[in-house]
């Protein structure tokens, strides 16, 4: 019973995400204006010859920032897991 | 005033002001039927102690009722829904991701099926 | 003329598919770990190949952080399977 | 001068200053930790003050854009970009201030109680760091504009949320609660991320009313709309997806779990935000209704009915969260539904959606004064077990009395908060399906049992002999709780003002799609 | 102290290789040789203390970097280019017989150590299995052991090269 | 042409290399397979014009994860059990 | 539809990373599985910007002038390194798991339920 | 415990070129592949490599917890001071008032096709060196701490 | 001309190399052979496509003197000397490890590590 559940939850999955080969089209955008933009300031605007440089850190700094603090984050998650337990420090059962 | 503190819900409304006014005037007549009460007694005597049938009376932690034996009731009566839905919470991390992954299939068939 | 660079690369990619046949069938952890370094070696050559084939010079570069850092998972699994890790 | 600096660049600076004070804090606390506890009670101070400043500005001037990197602030639209907003902006429209007012508030409670509740445990520079980490996610979750900074935040709150919920690794058990947790999360988190990239490659735009402004609702866009919906309905716990809450709740420190109840709004707001300003009218807006009042209907029951055997004060709790869940999902689910029905909505769809996002601010604030004191007990007897509890209301009188608060909130006694939000679904939603209606009283009488149950086994009886010498909390933890007790009791005493003020801006401004896009794109050309 | 300009040298010529043909003042840009010395230092500040561990400075005679050129592009080519044609063999008509043989090396400094362990792996048929850390012997694995050598407790590293002389060039080099 | 054929036998390689992963019971096999399959889709990056990710998956997916995989196994256990 | 390969490719990656996720047991291979997904997700945002005969979107001495698109390599950046944090995260409750319960099969971390 | 000597020289050898690499894959960021992220793990890499080969008590001359974990958070406050530097001068947060403007950095660029020059790009760079710091230290962080995990097991 | 040649015939050369690296990956008994294969033929085959490029950037460069393939000869030298080099450690490292986790060398004649006590 179970089997046949999963094997169906994966049915509609594949189904799912086939309407994205179904759809849309490999090298060859529907739209691009806004990476047109990027494409044809960026070398004016943010002064880097990289255009993904310059989308990065300069149009979209502030995901940059996010993901610079998401790895920090992960990093004080670690530091958390991997700390050395206090003599004597509280225990937490069930 | 009045239009200041009443919630206006479309069907009716509501003042929580009314309410505490008449949560107070219901105080203040339990107080005076309070203060009609019995005068001679008296707290630390034999008056307050409890009578259980000449028994002695239990220890003060064992007349605690414990959580676990309210609605000991509610609970059997509903026994055939909570021992199905209690099942289903099976602590398996593949169950939790299949429900998840099982409603949203349910939800692509829903949306693309109606609308 | 332009050499055949990309009949190279295509033989080259061929080449790292065998190399998952060694990967598949490796009795040991260590024929699969070799496996995984000899297809690093045909990336990088292919990587190369490919940014010539592109003409795009600065491409090298990631062939380089290939070449350069593609051991290092390699010698963790060593150190592992060595029992030293 | 400087006020108007700091008005004027208070979204940035709401996110600045705790990214800063997280940042600093693991190091100081190598100073000295009162230099640490400092620092980070006077961030998350000025924070508040930051984001209720900004709140207020919304509500008085309306909605305010904030565009990182560009010219000037307000320059939503590149000069020659074609009429398109293509930077990161921050959209800080009445919902999001709604949201932020309530993190506002309820984190600076939080960071005052668990200043002093955690002060005994290791590794505190970690959690500070993350819990403002948490906060700054759920502050730029719900001011964003743009649809992939979303993911960045949502990001930032998961890993942050599974780290501080596995911050009692003692037993281990909260470990596994945080990689059920966060497993989940992920799953979820690449789903929106899917959607994402369905929604660039259709229309090659990120900014939220651009893509509203080219929705054409195909086939990509009804799967995209799944996965988001579905993703964001699993992070607020909706059943049949709500199984990691109770055991990511319950196995949190308390002051945490207060704080989650936020995030998992801020996830119900995603949601919110993509059915009503990513798609609005374009989609069938019955159907989608329809499956927000059944998952609503479904968290109502189901929460409140496994809530009522738990013996874990937490976990039971964490199932009433759920449950109140369900009373906003229900409430803007109606709203959803009448969404194309101009008179329908004015009648009583607007009036549904109202007491859904009331419910919002309501129960993130009594479910976190109700988490606080559950942290307060466990810090006096350590123990969230309901059958070794018993008596304390002889030695802990506050938290007695802010349970009682909590409680009668929460099981929609009058005249506390939460009966002004249940009344106004109740009776919008008796408008749209008396069942429903029916459905949603019965859940609250549940509701009320089992807090009843749960205070009389905490409280009532008489002294244990074991908890003979429970003293009364630390003060500050009484500070952090008596803040939200006081919001419980005013927005209970003066909800019509709350309503008027706070919460009918912020559901016309979700409802009514035409007026974001305007703001965005038509404001700055 | 030493350790530290070797490092920064090593590192502004790298940086300068890898940056060559950016400019036009004989081939760099000013801001790219401002840019390489900082870097440079940064580097030294670095990775000072990992590249001289042994306290050993012999390397940083040019003489010898020449020589070890010379040696990459002379006999150890040679080498490499037989070894390959040997193991070619080896793979076409699968006749091996493999071993693993004892070779003291007679090396004294790390790098030389290193140097000779990488030249037998690359070149003849062998590959560097382990190594003695006190007495630097070297365990080396041969595709083809010759008659005679199984029996044999060691084998000198001179006899694993026909053509060149390996360890006597690399006893020039880094000792 | 040949551009198609190299496209499609890394693709290839990508699935292949994701499969072993589903199926070795070797939990130091399959992180091998994951490092390989990071080099494949690096390479498959790069081939769609985007060096910047590829330098990136390159280090980070095929040095760095398999790393701290293989750290994380000697921290915990090597082989699947059988259980069902 | 066989054109656009690198979407079905994408479909069939996460699809493997699903069942590895749903059918193994280990939580290591569960984190594999969630490595693959992560990977399938990042394949798929960069091709989404990938144009026919486009360069990479640099500007240097190289020919052509059709550039492809900049923006999915950029929101791909994110999400790898968003990725590697993830597993970095993951893989540490594993190991507290093991040392608290001595198992990491999905089995034994049962603790919590009902 | 350790690697054999090979490697161990090996790696020593390899780091320094790891890490110059490195630093010219973060510094030339705006003109070629790579950038902040890129070469901070590229450095992140070559640290795990002398983690590696080298045992506990010879890694802590080389590599240092308490450094990575200051490179981590001064790296961060560099990127948000960089962000700042916008607000400072009267812009948004994030604007990049640097480019084009004379000063670090500043130089205009050519427009179309040409082969870069490093001083351009104005707060770009600056991120770059920031990012890269933070990456660098916070996943050679990530690699220790995981090592500790196994170390402290005494196996 | 030369230089098309030339680099043709580096290009046969690594390929050739590179097939029967594979061959021999693919064919011999056990992992220390295999690594033979590996190791050195690879190795040689990929550094001879590496230098197949290189000398067609110093051909361009001789024929045009534009500055950038002297960047393109430079990089790709680098990136084969790392190969190189890597390889060689690399393979030490798996060779050691495959010893030490007990695999005995197929086939051997004689084996004195596995003789001397650990």
């Amino acid at each position: 019973m179970k089997r046949v559940l999963v094997a169906a939850i994966f049915l509609v999955w594949a189904a799912m995400l086939c309407t994205i080969p179904l759809f849309l089209s490999f090298g060859d955008p529907a739209a691009t204006d806004m990476d047109t933009y990027f494409i044809g300031r960026g070398q004016a605007d943010a002064a880097a010859n990289n255009i993904v440089t310059s989308v990065v850190f300069d149009f979209r700094g502030f995901d940059t920032l996010g993901e610079s603090v998401v790895l920090f984050t992960a990093v004080t998650g670690v530091a958390l897991m991997v700390r050395e337990k206090r003599k004597g420090e509280e225990h937490e059962d069930e | 005033m009045d239009a200041l503190f009443t919630l206006d819900t479309g069907a009716g409304f509501w003042n929580p002001l009314l309410w505490v006014l008449g949560a107070a005037v219901a105080g203040v007549i339990a107080l005076v039927l309070y203060s009609l009460g019995r005068r001679d007694y008296k707290p630390g005597t034999a008056q307050a102690e409890p009578f259980l049938s000449g028994n002695p009376e239990p220890e003060k932690g064992l007349v605690h009722v414990r959580a676990g034996n309210l609605y000991w009731g509610f609970l059997d009566a509903m026994e055939g829904y909570y021992s199905s839905i209690v099942s289903l919470h099976t602590g398996d991390l593949h169950d939790y991701v299949l429900w998840y992954l099982g409603v949203s299939a349910l939800f692509l068939i829903v949306v693309v099926i109606i609308g | 003329m332009t050499p055949p660079f990309d009949l190279v690369v295509c033989i080259l990619l061929v080449l790292a598919c065998f190399a998952l046949v060694r990967l598949v069938l490796g009795p040991t952890i260590a024929d699969r770990a070799v496996a995984v370094d000899t297809v690093n070696t045909l990336v990088v050559a292919t990587l190369i190949l490919l940014a010539v084939i592109y003409r795009q010079i600065v491409f090298i570069d990631v062939a380089i952080v290939y070449a350069l850092l593609s051991f290092v998972s390699t010698v963790f699994v060593a150190k592992y399977i060595g029992g030293e890790l | 001068m400087i006020t108007s600096f700091i008005v004027e660049n208070s979204p940035a600076l709401m996110v600045i200053v705790p990214f800063i004070a997280a940042f600093v804090a693991p190091l100081t606390g190598r100073v000295a930790p009162a230099v640490r506890a400092w620092i980070v009670g006077g961030a998350m101070a000025i924070t508040s003050a930051i984001t209720l400043l900004l709140a207020s500005d919304v509500y008085a001037h309306g909605t305010r854009l904030y565009v990182f990197g560009a010219q000037a602030a307000t320059q939503t639209i590149a000069p020659d970009s074609g009429g398109i907003p293509v930077r990161i902006m921050f959209t800080v429209d009445p919902m999001s201030a709604l949201m932020l007012v309530i993190t506002a508030v309820l984190a600076f409670a939080v960071v005052l109680y668990s200043l002093t509740s955690e002060r005994d445990h290791t590794g505190l520079g970690s959690y500070y760091t993350l819990f403002l980490l948490m906060v700054t996610g759920i502050l730029g979750m719900v001011s964003t504009g743009d649809i992939f900074n979303f993911f960045v935040f949502l990001e930032i709150l998961s890993i942050a949320s599974a780290g501080l919920i596995a911050f009692r690794i003692d037993g281990g058990i909260a470990v596994e609660a945080a990689i059920k947790y966060f497993v989940l999360s992920t799953l979820g988190a690449l789903a929106v991320l899917i959607a994402i990239g369905i929604y660039y490659g259709q229309y090659n735009a990120l900014n939220m009313a651009l893509i509203a402004q080219r929705m054409q609702y195909t086939l990509l866009d009804q799967v995209a709309l799944v996965l988001i919906v579905a993703a964001l309905a699993m992070k607020c716990g909706a059943v049949p997806m709500h199984f990691w809450t109770p055991d990511a709740y319950s196995m949190a420190p308390s002051s945490i779990t207060a704080l989650l109840v936020v995030a998992s709004q801020a996830s119900l707001y995603g949601l919110f935000r993509a059915v009503f300003t990513l798609y609005n009218v374009t989609l069938n807006a019955a159907c989608i209704g329809w499956l927000l009042i059944v998952l609503g209907v479904l968290s109502m029951v189901v929460g409140v009915t496994m809530a009522i055997p738990q013996k874990n004060v937490k976990r039971l709790m964490a199932y009433h969260a759920i449950s109140q869940t369900g009373y906003m999902l229900l409430g803007v689910g109606v709203g959803l539904a009448v969404l194309g029905n101009q008179s329908f909505l004015s009648a009583f769809g607007y009036v549904a959606m109202e007491g859904g996002i009331f419910h919002i601010i309501n129960h993130a604030m009594y479910k976190g004064l109700l988490f606080l004191t559950a942290g307060a007990i466990f810090f006096r007897i350590g123990t969230y077990d309901l059958n070794r509890m018993g008596g304390l209301g002889h030695s802990m009188k506050w938290t007695m009395v802010f349970f009682i608060i909590g409680a009668l909130a929460i099981a929609g006694i009058p005249p506390f908060n939460g009966y002004a939000s249940k009344l106004m679904i109740y009776e919008s939603v008796f408008a749209f399906n008396p069942i429903l209606s029916v459905i949603a009283m019965v859940v609250s009488i549940l509701t009320l049992a089992s807090f009843v149950k749960v205070f009389h086994s905490i409280f009532m009886g008489p002294v244990l002999p074991e908890y003979k010498d429970v003293k009364e909390v630390p003060r500050p933890m009484l500070i952090g709780m008596g803040i939200l007790a006081l919001v419980v009791i005013a927005f209970g005493l003066f909800p019509s003002i709350v309503v008027d003020t706070l919460v009918a801006p912020a559901a016309h401004a979700l409802a009514d799609q035409g007026m974001y896009i305007a703001t965005v794109i038509g404001g700055g050309a | 102290m030493l350790a530290y300009i070797i490092t920064f040298i090593l590192a502004l010529l790298l940086y300068l290789l890898f940056t060559a043909g950016s400019g036009t003042l004989w081939l760099w840009s000013p801001s790219e040789l401002i840019a390489g010395v900082l870097l440079a230092l940064l580097t030294a500040a670095v990775a000072g203390k990992t590249l001289c561990r042994g306290k050993d400075y012999r390397m940083a005679n040019p003489l010898r970097l020449v020589v070890l050129f010379l040696y990459l592009v002379g006999p150890f080519l040679v080498e490499v280019v037989r070894a390959n044609l040997d193991v070619a063999y080896r793979v076409i008509t699968g006749r091996i017989r493999p071993g693993i043989i004892r070779v003291p090396s007679g090396m004294k400094t790390d790098f030389s150590v290193f140097l000779l362990a990488n030249s037998i792996t690359l070149t003849p048929g062998t590959i560097t299995v382990d190594i003695d850390e006190g007495t630097n012997d070297l365990f080396i694995h041969n595709i083809n052991v010759p008659e005679g050598w199984e029996t044999r407790p060691a084998v000198k590293a001179e006899e694993l090269f026909s053509l060149a002389n390996l360890p006597a060039w690399i006893r020039r080099i880094a000792e | 042409m040949i551009e198609s054929i190299v496209h499609v036998l890394v693709l290839v390689g990508l699935v292949a290399s994701a499969l072993m992963v589903y199926f070795f019971k070797d939990l130091l096999a399959a992180a091998l397979a994951a490092g390989f399959f990071s080099f494949l889709i690096s390479l498959e990056f790069y081939i769609l014009q985007a060096p910047d990710v590829a330098i990136s998956q390159a280090a980070i997916g095929a040095g760095l994860t398999t790393a701290i995989f293989v750290i994380a196994i000697r921290a915990t256990t090597r082989f699947e059990e059988d259980t069902p | 539809m066989l054109a656009n390969l690198p979407y079905i490719v994408v479909v069939v990656l996460f699809l493997i990373g699903l069942a590895t996720i749903v059918l193994k047991r280990n939580l290591i291979k569960i984190f594999l599985g969630i490595v693959i997904l992560e990977s399938a997700v990042n394949l798929f945002i960069v091709s989404l910007g990938y144009r026919e005969g486009g360069i990479a979107p640099i500007y240097t001495n190289a020919p052509g002038t059709l550039m492809v698109l900049p923006t999915p390599q950029a929101l791909t950046l994110t999400s790898i390194v968003i990725g590697v944090a993830t597993s970095a995260l993951l893989l540490s409750f594993a190991i507290v798991i093991w040392k608290k319960y001595g198992s990491i099969e999905i089995g034994f971390l049962r603790r919590l339920k009902e | 415990m350790r690697m054999s000597k090979i490697v161990r020289t090996g790696a020593s050898i390899l780091y320094p070129f790891i890490v110059i690499f490195g630093l010219y894959v973060i510094m030339h960021g705006h003109l070629t592949p790579g950038g902040g992220f890129q070469g901070g793990a590229v450095i992140a890499t070559g640290a795990a490599l002398l983690l590696v080969a080298f045992s506990a008590g010879e890694i802590s001359g080389m590599v240092r917890k308490s450094t990575l974990m200051g490179q981590e958070t001064l790296g961060l406050l560099l990127f948000i001071g960089a962000g700042i530097l916008g607000l400072i001068m009267g812009a948004p947060f994030f604007a990049n008032v640097l480019a084009n403007s004379g000063l670090l950095f500043g130089q205009a660029v050519l427009p179309g096709p040409n082969p870069g020059e490093l001083n351009t790009a104005g707060v770009l760079p600056i991120m770059n060196i920031a990012v890269g710091v933070e990456v660098w230290g916070g996943l050679a962080i990530v690699v220790m701490y995981l090592l500790s995990t196994i170390e402290r097991e005494g196996a | 001309m030369i230089a098309e040649i030339l680099v043709l015939a580096c290009l046969v050369i690594g390929t050739v190399f590179n097939c029967l690296g594979i061959l021999g990956l693919l064919r011999f008994p056990d992992v220390y052979t295999r690594m033979h294969a590996t190791t050195k033929m690879t190795t040689f085959g990929s550094f001879f496509t590496a230098l197949a490029v290189i000398v067609y950037g110093a051909s361009l460069f001789l024929g045009t003197g534009d500055g950038q393939y002297v960047t393109l000869v430079l990089h790709t030298a680098v990136a084969a000397i790392a190969l190189a080099m890597t390889n060689a450690i690399g393979s030490h490292a798996i060779a050691r490890g495959a010893h030490r986790a007990g695999i005995k060398p197929a086939q051997a004649v004689v084996d004195r590590l596995g003789e001397v006590p650990p």
